[in-house]
């Protein structure tokens, strides 16, 4: 129709689309999902890395890390006011976590064994991360490629020192590089999972594209992982856990090896080795919470009567 | 000196600590960013301070030495900064106790003839006074929210009050303040809050201490064996 | 037959020290004297299997270097066994699992050609019957208690027994029996105790399994960091 | 009257009192808060070793002191089946204990801080709970004086452990004699006031010896633990933390410094550096325990109905 039409032109003129702007329900429901699901990771994603804030090796990596993951709760914080401007409350996106309703990156529902795993998790999952994000700095949904300006300039920060971490290791004793090499090939094939299923199964993609909320398929910006994280590995001696994979000269990137995808399916489904334990520790924050909330509303009602009143 | 600044030292990690143990666990969004704020400007202080102090003592110990490597009987730490956190009240109640005594000891401590000292004190007296800011709105929010918040704020008074004397033990150490001058401007701090809080002070006829002489509570060794788990198990590495 | 070995131990040190952390913490008096009567049958076993996993493995390692010198990922306990104590239906059906699967691997254990592992069996399988009756009764009462007790109950059976499938992974350790072989009797203890308890036992269409090889939760970290921290501060030294 | 001066006479032939005989007010009361407090100081006393168990520096250890603190779980076991013969339910007096009005054993109120401190409770303050508990087991009250048959047979194996933690600590590296040499200092002065006020201070001795409660004041108890254990420091190479202990030929005993009754004071008072962390513990179980009592109640009920309606 008409208005589905004049929706899109401005779409392929590269337009934003601001709240107030009329705009199809899909459209709408899309961008609620994704960046609430966006949000949730963000703050699902500080409990992996929140476990080595007491065990961090020392006091310099023990305030980058508290450093990192207070920024990703600053990246909640961003991607909910967005998600907000769609007419959806954190209150109510968060519930839908709870009860989930709500998905997460499935990658924050693999634990972090090792200190190593803190390297891993910077240098690989904010690294596919920022493939994901890079191209959302230009979706068409304005809120919401504003916040990630903000986001990946802090996520690429994420990466480096992630990298750093891993590359210490690498240079380390024995015992440190074993640790390294062993991160690796624990969170390697997760990684690769975060860009989603093969485009070939992918179900969400087109109309996303079409609508530019998305700018590259799944396979496109995994192959853009892959090309610039097995040098990495290389450089610092470490050994990316794929037998298959090789170098295409005519396509100038790798080939890798087929992905398990039963196991993405198993965690999305929630039978991750995390999946529970996260959704319980949020959860008994949130109850814990409860009643701290609960009397800030009410000191707030208390000393804003005449404002109150006036509503 | 040296043992003046590891007993600051170790007080800013022990309670940088504990805040950290709350990532991803604190009660609204908000305070998942402001609370790892707090700890963070706490243990930024206490790597200046472990830094300062393994020049001083000249044994070439450096800030990951002192911080990690001593038995529990040698932390200095007063006993207030590793209070558990029990609730969301002794949280912010421990911080405005600690950031009311720390802010006005920063404050003359920025008049040091020691260099590295007046310098540490210039940043952190900015710090201490935000972290009272934020600790005193929240001990206001609560002791003047809902019936539950008021109790659970007055059972927190009624546990940690005990525990604030030993900020003020007299101390001669030139070139640092002695702790016992600040009380007068803690009182008024603290008076200012509660009143906004309708929180009462209690009198402390027996004060808890001993945190200078290394008697800690049967908490600090389970927080340590966390705190030191990577340094003992890998003697000697480099992260 | 090391690795192996290395494996049982692990499970009955970890599932041992477990039930040790409750010590001071049971529902009742009488669970204060049973809970660490439990925690010392399997803490006893898993001596006996470190030092005969020891001898084994030839290196001179001594049960102490095997049960507390190791990395996190060298542990190859089930992920059953790291669970933790959430409340009171988690640990006596943790057990439950636990010991209805021991049981019978003890009784077929007793007829290994290694008579140390013949020994071991020998005295264990008494200890683990005692200690399937010990939990099933407990299951019994929880499930056919109250509403919430069989609430509890209830969600502690959705929780654990995703993680039960490990325990029969199979195993061809000359010496040793087959894990695969004692499902039957496993089932067949479950449901009487869950036909008692008026619980239900679900299907597990996504086993959580990995232990063996190394694979824990994030639980595991936290337990060891105390576990080790003597051993880890003072090495080399006796006690 | 001629029922006290009959009873006193059955006392001074030291025939024993049995739960169904009658007996003073007073004598029932005193037994009443003395067995009571007595358990309460078992069960309270599981705390401070139990907070050593998951830090046991070998497994030999760990599995030592996991045996004892259940020891001291079984001697609250008997001792409230012995308080209960007097009518008052175990249940009445866990509720006196947490609310404050029966008291526990003053020197479970110190913290367990270093492993030598399991070795100097064993040692010291069993020590000094043996000294106490031997001349009960010929209390006048039955029941107390068989229950402490049971329980000074284990006291004295629990004391012989703890030397030998001592001992073995005091023939270790630098860094465990130092912990050995600091926890006699932490605990020798709160091993003495076990013995409660010095006798010119102590109110509720003399009716306690002439029923035959007691059979030692405070100071003669004292006297002898002190006689008992210096010869044991000086054998491990430990130094008693008292500069005024002076061996005195005429008496054939120690010499003691003057002990701080103020500090005993103040820990009874509930003032010590732990009564408040203690309580709480024994809070928290007591109330997390709630519902598994309830349900082993409900249970029994369904299981005998007959039983029940026959009430």
């Amino acid at each position: 129709d008409a208005f589905l039409a004049a929706f899109q032109a401005r779409i392929d003129a590269e337009e934003k689309i601001e709240p107030n702007d009329p705009m199809p329900e899909g459209y709408r429901r899309t961008l609620v999902r994704q960046i609430g699901q966006h949000a949730h990771s963000e703050i699902v994603g500080m409990l992996p890395e929140g476990n080595w804030v007491t065990r961090a090796p020392s006091l310099r990596r023990k305030v980058a890390l508290l450093a990192k993951v207070q920024d990703e709760g600053g990246h909640g914080l961003y991607l909910y006011a967005a998600a907000e401007t769609l007419g959806v409350s954190r209150e109510e996106m968060t519930e839908q976590l709870l009860d989930g309703r709500a998905k997460y990156s499935s990658i924050f529902n693999y634990p972090t064994q090792t200190w190593a795993d803190i390297g891993a998790i910077g240098w690989l999952v904010d690294g596919a991360a920022i493939m994901n994000q890079i191209p959302l700095c230009r979706c068409s949904y304005g809120p919401y490629a504003r916040a990630m300006i903000r986001v990946c300039k802090e996520e690429s920060f994420h990466q480096r020192q992630g990298y750093e971490i891993m590359m210490t290791l690498a240079q380390g004793t024995e015992d440190q590089r074993e640790m390294a090499q062993d991160a690796l090939n624990r969170w390697w094939w997760p990684s690769l999972m975060m860009f989603g299923p093969s485009d070939k199964d992918s179900v969400n993609s087109d109309q996303s594209m079409k609508w530019k909320i998305k700018r590259f398929t799944n396979d496109e910006l995994r192959q853009k992982f892959i090309d610039a994280t097995v040098p990495q590995a290389e450089k610092i001696g470490l050994t990316v856990p794929d037998p298959d994979l090789t170098w295409n000269e005519a396509k100038g990137g790798y080939d890798h090896g087929p992905i398990d995808w039963s196991e993405f399916k198993r965690v999305l489904k929630g039978e991750g080795p995390m999946n529970r334990d996260r959704i319980r520790a949020r959860q008994k924050a949130w109850d814990d919470g409860a009643w701290v909330r609960e009397a800030a509303r009410a000191h707030a009602a208390k000393r804003q009567p005449a404002a109150l009143a006036a509503e | 000196m040296f043992e003046r600044l590891l007993e600051i030292a170790d007080d800013h990690l022990i309670l940088g600590h504990r805040l950290s143990e709350l990532t991803g666990h604190a009660p609204t969004l908000e305070e998942e960013l402001a609370l790892p704020n707090i700890a963070l400007d706490l243990i930024g202080q206490a790597r200046a301070l472990y830094e300062h102090a393994g020049i001083v003592e000249g044994k070439g110990r450096s800030e990951d030495d002192l911080a990690y490597l001593r038995p529990e009987r040698a932390y200095r730490h007063c006993l207030l900064v590793e209070r558990p956190n029990q609730d969301f009240a002794h949280v912010v109640l421990r911080q405005l106790y600690f950031s009311a005594f720390m802010a006005p000891y920063w404050h003359a401590a920025q008049e040091s003839e020691d260099d590295t000292v007046a310098g540490i004190a210039g940043k952190a007296v900015k710090e201490a006074r935000y972290h009272i800011r934020h600790a005193g709105e929240w001990v206001i929010r609560l002791g003047d929210g809902t019936e539950e918040s008021a109790a659970r704020m007055a059972e927190a008074v009624a546990e940690l009050t005990r525990y604030t004397p030993e900020l003020f033990e007299p101390d001669d150490t030139p070139g640092l303040p002695d702790p016992a001058e600040m009380r007068g401007e803690w009182d008024a701090t603290i008076a200012h809050v509660f009143h906004e809080a309708k929180l009462e002070l209690p009198e402390v006829p027996y004060p808890q201490t001993g945190g200078r002489a290394g008697r800690h509570g049967e908490v600090l060794g389970h927080l340590l064996a966390e705190l030191q788990y990577m340094q003992r198990a890998y003697p000697g590495a480099t992260w």
